[in-house]
């Protein structure tokens, strides 16, 4: 049978306001199979969002969802969990929302360690105010305030999510469909911060000022510079040249914020 | 009863004409008509449900027989 | 049985009244002068099972209260000027999505860094208009200790019945005294909770505003499943750029607080010897306690002067100034800032009496002597 | 006309002297059941150089918080006298720690000393309790409230480890001035 995503869409939404061949609806799907992967009941499941075109996901799937203000939808989500952290949280927007405007929830989110799920679309690009560069857009490449190529030095997300604390951080591309579900599926399991960094395309304000001709130059380019983590290992650095690694990069076991916060109510209940 | 491995639902009004799905479409079962993909060779799907994971439009529906 | 007594601190009030009208979750970020409203609260919350976060900024500690709400949770957060400068985004948010919540602003100078530690009164705009969009605003500003712990229980009234941020104004002044607080016994001071729906989750609309023009908010995590933005939207909660449904819920949300009905349960003020009076002070805060002083030296001079105090500053209480403003002489309004509730004085009083303004900004509360001065001067 | 009554505690952050104001406060406001506010300095100058608690007491409600012109002060270093042994009123008093502050303030008022801290260190046992030592100096100074209500109020604010020593404290400041008063 064709997977049945109707059932999480809300009615009448479709068709969404993502342009042809943008990749966030793809990963909107990965969440789809990885909510039902995990038996989410979606009255108790919170989908939190900030700004952009990645941020409105929360509009369309049928659950908890707060649509919030640019860079704020992890210290939205901070509020919801503690307040009610039996509820699943699952976080979603993107570069630029997520790590320039947002950066300081972002990784004071994945310092805390709380239980949430972040699904993190990179598309290097500021798309719904037409093609800004963003702390993830390539050094050189142009957007529309980079005309010259962008003087500034980027944002490795994953990494970035690793050295603030979250303790799962995954990557994958929005051309690798199958992995998609599969990593946030893991990640909503995961006890604690989990970052799914999704290298998604964005054709329209990004593609083509960047000389790919079509949606499929920028999905055939995602296939290619996708390394999963283990063939990395073999690989020398010049391989690795360009590459993204994808998969897992990083899992530990370190104790969740809310988990530790009961704790606090139970010494402070007993003081 | 056919002998395909899947039927394949194209939901026209949803699809934007990426081109994803007949791009990398393993048979080329799809092919783009204009703006919009359509099924040109409906006996060569070998079901492997790629164009309606990569759909990102919510447009293909691939029901495996 | 006599009651708790105390010798308390505004802020500890502050805290303590919080706790009072059923505070489950504080959201903050430390500035002086309102810190102890979080140190208080991080102690006294998690006996009760509530929940204390530091977040990493005012931004972050105002979106934390906003989610909490959402969640069911009664929310807080105190700052003070230049932390409520940064959440002024999010109080917009708060409006605009209509999530209960409360904001105390402890009161210092400015603009930016300013005087952390000296009294200011120069944010009263700010809570009218800091965040940017029309929207109605509910501000409070209590005058002595007793007064903070009655008026944020009042505030998050005021949020859960109207389904809206209220703000808290009050100076360091009455942040920082001490005063004797006697603690109102459970049930003695009216607590209200948000409306829930009664609609079936299916037919639920969490901005329909058919049958109250402050529709019921349901809690994230209970039977109904919706959605929040903040973008224009219809009664669903869904975006729209429709021309008539924004209009429509624009001018519903201004109307909800500024219509008769709700100025005149949200107003409150005190009036102290205006019924004969010739001048009246119009002041709030610390400030309205010189005045009081001054109006006490007045009278024994046998000058009728009285004393206006909004103890709700937001809505203005411009129904009762219009009438005083044909009755006195002058209104002296008397403020920690150089002239911003004068504004509304003399909006309202459209020159019908005088408005002479006596303003400090030096770090200084407004002594009695000066106002006995401005008094006399403007008779 | 009713009666207010304005005292400053003024020395070195860190001595102890916003919690004398709490207590004096307390005794008036909960055990004497009169009125009383009480305020400070903040910020830097609370947690070093010179800090000042002030309270005002009154048998009415008292309109503005802030200290007018004060009754009685206490200075117990030079520079706390320096900053803040001003504005005290006609015939009103001054208290000094005689150790610490060589140079006094002049005006029209009458300045009483006596070693404030060494009294604590040397009769009472503890230099940390000079401010209860301070408390009831001001309380027998000014009897402003009774003797009695403020030491109630002082053993209601310590731990009960240090309950011995506060009421020590608090009757060997008390009695020096009521000594210095004969």
């Amino acid at each position: 049978m064709a997977y049945d995503y109707d059932k999480s869409l809300r009615p009448g939404k479709l068709p969404h306001i993502w342009c042809p061949g943008c990749g966030h609806g793809i990963v909107m799907k990965g969440l789809i199979r990885a909510m039902d992967t995990c038996e989410l009941d979606r009255k108790n499941t919170a989908i939190v969002s900030g700004i952009g075109c990645a941020s409105r996901i929360s509009g369309y799937i049928d659950a908890c969802t707060l649509h919030t203000a640019h860079g704020r939808a992890a210290a939205f989500a901070t509020g919801v969990k503690m307040a009610k952290p039996e509820m699943n949280v699952i976080v979603v927007g993107g570069d630029g929302d997520g790590t320039a405007i947002g950066g300081n929830h972002f990784i004071h989110a994945c310092r805390r360690n709380i239980d949430m799920t972040y699904v993190i679309m990179n598309n290097f690009i500021y798309g719904m105010t037409g093609g800004q560069f963003s702390p993830c857009t390539p050094t050189g490449d142009k957007a529309s305030t980079t005309v010259y190529g962008n003087p500034d030095p980027v944002f490795d997300i994953s990494k970035l999510a690793i050295g603030a604390g979250a303790t799962f951080v995954a990557r994958t591309t929005a051309f690798h469909a199958t992995q998609i579900d599969k990593l946030i599926a893991e990640g909503i399991k995961h006890k604690g911060m989990s970052i799914i960094e999704v290298i998604d395309d964005c054709p329209t304000t990004y593609g083509r000022r960047n000389q790919f001709r079509s949606v499929i130059d920028m999905m055939k380019r995602l296939k290619d510079m996708a390394v999963p983590v283990a063939a990395a290992a073999k690989m020398t650095a010049e391989q690795l040249d360009g590459k993204m690694l994808t998969g897992v990069l990083h899992k530990e076991v370190r104790p969740e914020y809310t988990e530790q916060y009961a704790k606090i109510i139970d010494l402070a209940k007993s003081a | 009863m056919s002998s395909r491995k899947a039927e394949i639902e194209i939901i026209e009004r949803y699809c934007k004409g990426c081109s994803i799905c007949a791009e990398f479409c393993p048979t080329k079962v799809l092919a783009m008509d204009a703006f919009v993909v359509k099924v040109v060779d409906a006996d060569a799907c070998i079901a492997c449900m790629q164009c309606e994971l990569r759909c990102p439009d919510f447009a293909i529906k691939v029901h495996k027989n | 049985m006599a009651k708790k007594v105390a010798l308390l601190q505004g802020n500890d009030a502050c805290a303590q009244g919080a706790l009072y009208a059923g505070c489950m979750f504080f959201g903050g970020y430390p500035i002086t002068p309102s810190t102890e409203i979080a140190e208080v609260l991080s102690i006294e919350l998690p006996k009760r099972g509530g929940k204390f976060i530091q977040m990493e900024d005012e931004i972050g500690a105002m979106a934390s209260v906003i989610g909490a709400s959402l969640a069911g949770s009664k929310s807080l957060t105190a700052s003070s000027g230049p932390g409520v400068s940064l959440k002024q985004e999010l109080i917009g948010y708060a409006c605009i999505a209509e999530i209960p919540c409360v904001i105390i602003n402890v009161m210092r100078g400015g603009p930016s860094t300013g005087m952390p530690t000296g009294p200011g009164q120069s944010d009263v705009q700010q809570a009218r208009w800091g965040t940017h969009g029309d929207h109605a605003t509910i501000a409070v500003a209590p005058a002595s200790v007793q007064e903070i712990f009655s008026e944020t229980v009042r505030a998050f009234n005021l949020a859960e019945k109207y389904r809206m941020p209220v703000q808290v104004l009050y100076d360091e002044i009455v942040g920082h005294m001490r005063e004797r607080i006697e603690f109102p016994e459970a049930g003695e001071l009216e607590v209200i909770d948000r409306t829930a729906p009664t609609d079936s989750p299916e037919d639920y609309k969490p901005f329909d505003a058919s049958k109250s023009d402050v529709p019921p908010l349901a809690a994230f995590g209970s039977d109904y499943k919706f959605h929040v933005t903040g973008l224009n939207k219809a009664a669903d909660g869904f975006p729209t750029t429709k021309a008539e449904l924004v209009d429509a819920e624009e001018r519903r949300q201004i109307s909800k607080v500024e219509k008769p009905e709700a100025r005149a349960d949200i107003e409150s003020n005190e009036e102290y010897l205006t019924d004969d009076a010739e001048v009246v002070i119009f002041a709030y805060g610390s400030t309205s306690r010189s005045a009081r002083y001054a109006v006490n030296e007045l009278r024994k001079e046998g000058i009728k002067a009285g004393l206006f105090r909004p103890i709700t500053l937001w809505p203005f209480p411009e129904n009762r100034i219009a009438e005083l403003a044909k009755q006195v002489k002058a209104i002296v309004v008397a403020e920690m800032n150089l002239g911003q509730m004068l504004l509304e004085v003399e909006r309202v009083a459209k020159g019908t009496c005088a408005t002479p303004f006596i303003g400090r900004v030096d770090g200084e509360p407004i002594n009695p002597g000066q106002l006995i001065a401005q008094v006399k001067e403007a008779l | 006309m009713t009666k207010r009554y304005e005292i400053r505690f003024s020395g070195a952050g860190g001595q102890g002297l916003i919690t004398a104001g709490i207590i004096l406060a307390e005794a008036a406001s909960i055990v004497e059941g009169k009125y009383a506010v009480q305020s400070q300095s903040y910020g830097p100058e609370a947690r070093g150089g010179a800090s000042k608690s002030e309270v005002i007491i009154s048998d009415s409600p008292i309109d503005y918080p802030k200290a007018t012109v004060v009754d009685a002060c206490l200075a117990m270093t030079q520079e706390a006298a320096d900053k803040y042994a001003n504005g005290i009123k006609d015939g009103g008093v001054l208290l000094l720690d005689s150790d610490f502050v060589k140079n006094e303030p002049k005006g029209n008022f009458k300045t009483y000393k006596f070693p404030i801290t060494r009294t604590a260190k040397e009769e009472v046992g503890r230099e940390i309790v000079a401010n209860v030592v301070a408390l009831g100096a001001m309380i027998a100074l000014t009897d402003v409230v009774a003797r009695e209500s403020g030491e109630k109020a002082v053993l209601a604010k310590v731990p009960e480890a240090f309950l011995d020593l506060n009421k020590k404290a608090y009757s060997t400041g008390y009695d020096k001035v009521k000594d210095l008063l004969k």
